[in-house]
């Protein structure tokens, strides 16, 4: 069950990401990365690493959604 | 159907299979892109597929999470906890250059209002 | 006193700060001077005397991290002190017309850079390498786009761009290698990376040449060098040039020799250094922009040092330890010059230095070109001889060939600049240069002399510190026999 | 999005080349997959036996790697440091969408829970998955759900760099402390002995060390989301 769990989200965060790289509007990009962090902190959660699926989860989709959608705010770019 | 999936080796080969492919759209977008922003996150993505390979290959299914409950469980079989400290050392020097990179980014846009990375020639002159 | 007090003060005094800054204006650049003279006795002291050992950190090395002092890495270590103390001292006097608007942050900077050159030279475990590599590349990002200007700050995206790449690769390297050995110790990994498939190998190495090679300045990887060096300020360059590119040559040489003792890649990392000089040697002709002309002239340098380490027998290595003393100490000399033309005259093109009218500062900029060039009695010469004849010596004449192309490509602009200095016409207003920043000068341009004429004093050492760095075997016994 | 009209040949060349270089990539690694072997982390969970610590990954990265995560909090420290340099101009653009009522009430009440939520991961860092890194972020993030809502909100500045040094200088005094007393850097001077392996004090300067990055991770992720969102003209 947890190959089939792994296999599952590495085919959606692959195809997530893929989809956030070609993007046009770059808002739509950052919220596709956050997709990203949740299915990496999943994967972590499975690979039995609670405190890297907590700072994944914490700084790897939170901390660094904020940083790029406050930058396209600096950029004006139109959200 | 899905049974042969959960022997360690094919969790191995789905690992890296997965985390090069995400490697892969993350080379592709520092490659491609031109916007500064966009770049940023490639790399980021190009970071976050190297911490997945890493503890995806160097994880037991059947050992347990490096935390010892008081029930003192017999320590041999816990999962190597020298790759965590490293990732979570790595993800966190990783954002911190990433802010860093994204306030050059906001300064230099204020001031010459480019954000494509092939414009930014301002020594050429 | 132990050695991680070159690592732990600044850190201290960089966190410390707003306290610090409570003592007065000056307090945080007068206890940073302090702190500085302080780690060049410490270091000194360590040097003279000799007491090579490793210093644990919280647990014993294979498990734990460590700092290995030896001949070589103690060399380095007093090498960037003293710079960064002369750095330092030409800085106070500099400042009093032209200091940064917040100038707490630039001690702070300099003295993580000074703490984290010195921790990639003594760390024996790759991962706080790469921290290191960090810590390095993250103060001098802000370091080069410190005057906000458009160029600085592209300067600094740029630069930022090609760390964030280059500490991908490395992470990727360190990954695999704790994947495939088990443990993250220099020692330990040196003694099974032989046993690893060969396939491992080459990639391990591919990726840490990939790494290592954007800050070690080789000539695919380096298209981002002369851009930084034009965008940030001249006083920044000094740092680029002398302290840390140096730190990341040793380092990525140092883990070479243990990993691949036999030598394997040597042959290709010669030739990819002599071409990446030759390179930069031609590219330099064409420069009218000053920074811009020695940022070549470094590249061309940092690439023989890097042909010289690459040869991996005692006289190549003794060879470029010797280049890496005179190169920095000349490049300091070349980037204070320029940080006080820039300041004085505004403008840093190549036909301001027919205007200088400072004839001591010409005098000074004079005997390091001759250096930099390879003029008998000054310090270069002896190290691009010394390189020459380990070059000879192994028979690789294709190689000397190239080397000597590209040294006379470089005397071709550098005797350009030196007749500048002789030409009568037109001065601009006198240059005058504060009392400090002459002793600094003068301190610098009579060690080039010196060590031209008595290279022995330093030349024996260096060769022990290339044995030394060549032999794995003593580096595990030293970690306790691994 | 018609693929043929978007993807000019740049990007083909692009996708092709980085195709190429991870393809052989992943090759190479699927001909060497390693089997298991034995990892120096092994040993360390048999010393983490003695150290008391629960959580094991806590001990390795405050204890075993203790000098790692001090220059990690060096880089953390170099890049607020730079942000708020390079973000100070006065130019402030604050945020135009007008916060209204909901919001700046909901805020107030989630900020209390998230900010005990936060100090609760920070300080169990050594028992449960979690610690001063996780801990000090949530208690930014609970510092940046006011600063989103309430326009007028600024981190109180002295307050901030008052923790902020005392931590950063606290944490390298315990190192130095060590070094004086066990002749090591980061050394456990603290008692710290088996029996009390679940207890909050357990464990000698683990948990203090990480008490201290969290509350520095804390007041710097906080400057950096003021410096982000507020602009704010000095640091």
């Amino acid at each position: 069950m947890i190959g089939f769990i792994i296999l599952v989200t590495f085919i959606g965060i692959v195809i997530v990401a893929f989809s956030a790289v070609i993007q046009k509007k770059l808002a739509d990009s950052v919220i596709l990365l956050m997709g990203v962090g949740l299915g990496s902190v999943v994967l972590f959660f499975i690979f039995k690493a609670p405190d890297v699926a907590l700072t994944e989860a914490v700084i790897g989709s939170g901390i660094s959604s904020l940083i790029f959608l406050m930058a396209l705010k600096h950029l004006d770019e139109k959200v | 159907m899905f049974e042969f999936l959960n022997q360690p080796e094919v969790i191995k080969i789905i690992v890296t299979i997965g985390s090069m492919a995400l490697f892969f759209v993350g080379l592709f977008g520092l490659l491609t892109r031109k916007h500064i922003i966009k770049i940023f996150m490639s790399i980021a993505i190009m970071e976050s597929s190297l911490f997945l390979f890493f503890i995806g290959l160097t994880f037991n299914t059947n050992f347990i999470a490096p935390i010892l409950d008081n029930t003192h469980v017999n320590i041999s079989n816990m999962n190597d906890p020298i790759p965590h400290a490293m990732i979570l050392t790595a993800i966190v020097i990783g954002m911190a250059v990433l802010a860093l990179g994204v306030s050059f980014a906001i300064e230099y846009y204020k001031l010459t209002g480019k954000t494509n990375i092939d414009e930014m020639n301002e020594m050429k002159h | 006193m132990s050695s991680i007090l070159f690592v732990a003060l600044p850190l201290l005094f960089g966190f410390a700060t707003p306290i610090l800054s409570k003592f007065g204006k000056d307090g945080v650049a007068y206890t940073s001077m302090l702190m500085q003279v302080f780690l060049l006795y410490l270091a000194f002291d360590l040097l003279s005397s000799a007491d090579f050992h490793v210093e644990i950190i919280s647990i014993a090395p294979p498990l734990g991290i460590s700092f290995v002092l030896n001949k070589a890495s103690l060399f380095l270590v007093a090498l960037f002190t003293f710079l960064i103390t002369l750095f330092s001292l030409y800085y106070l006097s500099h400042r009093k017309t032209d200091a940064y608007e917040n100038e707490t942050k630039f001690f702070i900077l300099s003295n993580m850079l000074l703490a984290s050159s010195i921790g990639l030279v003594l760390s024996s475990d790759i991962f706080n390498i790469y921290v290191f590599f960090e810590i390095a590349g993250i103060s001098t990002y802000i370091l080069s786009a410190y005057k906000k200007t458009p160029s600085a700050l592209e300067a600094g995206l740029k630069y930022l761009l090609t760390g964030a790449v280059a500490s991908i690769f490395l992470v990727f390297a360190v990954a695999l290698i704790y994947i495939n050995v088990g443990s993250l110790n220099l020692a330990v990994i040196s003694q099974s990376f032989e046993a690893l498939p060969y396939n491992i190998k080459v990639l391990i190495s591919i990726l840490l040449l990939i790494g290592f090679g954007f800050k070690v300045e080789i000539f695919p990887l380096n298209f981002w060098v002369t851009d930084v060096y034009q965008g940030s300020s001249a006083l920044v360059n000094a740092l680029f040039s002398g302290i840390i590119v140096k730190a990341y040559l040793f380092v990525f040489f140092h883990i070479l020799y243990l990993f691949l003792p036999s030598g394997e890649f040597s042959v290709f990392l010669v030739y990819l250094g002599a071409v990446s000089m030759l390179v930069a040697e031609i590219a330099g002709l064409k420069q009218t922009n000053l920074k811009r002309l020695f940022a070549y002239s470094s590249l061309g340098q940092v690439a023989l040092v890097f042909t010289a380490f690459a040869m991996q027998n005692k006289e190549g290595i003794q060879a470029a330890l010797f280049i890496v003393l005179a190169h920095s100490i000349a490049k300091f000399i070349i980037f204070f010059a320029l940080t006080s033309i820039e300041k004085e005259h505004k403008s840093i093109h190549i036909e301001t230095l027919k205007e200088l009218n400072s004839p001591f500062l010409r005098a000074i900029m004079l005997i390091a070109m001759f250096s930099l060039l390879g003029i008998p009695l000054f310090a270069g010469f002896v190290g691009k001889f010394l390189a020459l004849k380990s070059f000879a010596v192994e028979g690789m004449f294709v190689i000397m060939m190239i080397i000597v192309i590209g040294s006379l490509i470089e005397s071709v602009y550098y005797f350009k600049l030196a007749g500048y200095m002789f030409i009568k016409g037109k001065k601009r207003e006198v240059l005058n240069i504060g009392s400090m920043q002459k002793v600094v000068f003068v301190l610098l341009a009579f060690l080039l002399i010196f060590i031209g004429i008595a290279p022995f004093i330093v030349s024996n050492f260096l060769g022990d510190s290339a044995n030394i760095l060549l032999d794995a075997k003593s580096y595990s016994d030293m970690m306790g026999g691994v | 999005m018609s693929l043929k009209r978007d993807l000019p040949t740049s990007t083909m060349s692009g996708f092709a080349l980085s195709g190429i270089l991870v393809l052989t990539l992943l090759n190479i690694l699927l001909q060497n997959m390693p089997n298991s072997i034995q990892t120096a982390g092994n040993e360390l969970l048999k010393l983490n036996a003695n150290e008391g610590v629960a959580n094991a990954v806590t001990a390795v990265v405050v204890y075993f790697r203790g000098f790692d995560t001090l220059g990690e909090i060096a880089v953390l420290f170099i890049a607020s440091l730079g942000l708020g340099l390079m973000l100070n101009s006065n130019t402030k653009c604050d945020i135009k969408a007008e916060s209204n009522f909901m919001l700046q009430t909901a805020s107030r009440l989630l900020f209390p829970i998230i900010l005990l939520f936060g100090i609760y991961v920070m300080i169990y860092g050594h028992l449960s998955p979690g610690g001063g890194f996780q801990g000090g972020v949530i208690i930014a993030s609970a510092v940046l759900l006011l600063l989103i809502s309430h326009k007028e909100f600024e981190v109180p500045h002295a307050v901030i760099i008052a923790l902020e040094t005392f931590a950063g200088v606290s944490y390298v005094l315990i190192g130095l402390v060590g070094l004086l007393v066990l002749d090591t850097f980061l050394g456990n001077f603290l008692p710290h002995d088996i029996s009390q392996m679940g207890l909050l004090l357990s464990g000698g300067i683990i948990p203090l060390i990480y008490i201290i990055v969290g509350i520095k991770v804390g007041s710097e992720m906080s400057m950096i989301a003021q410096n982000l969102i507020k602009r704010s003209n000095d640091v």
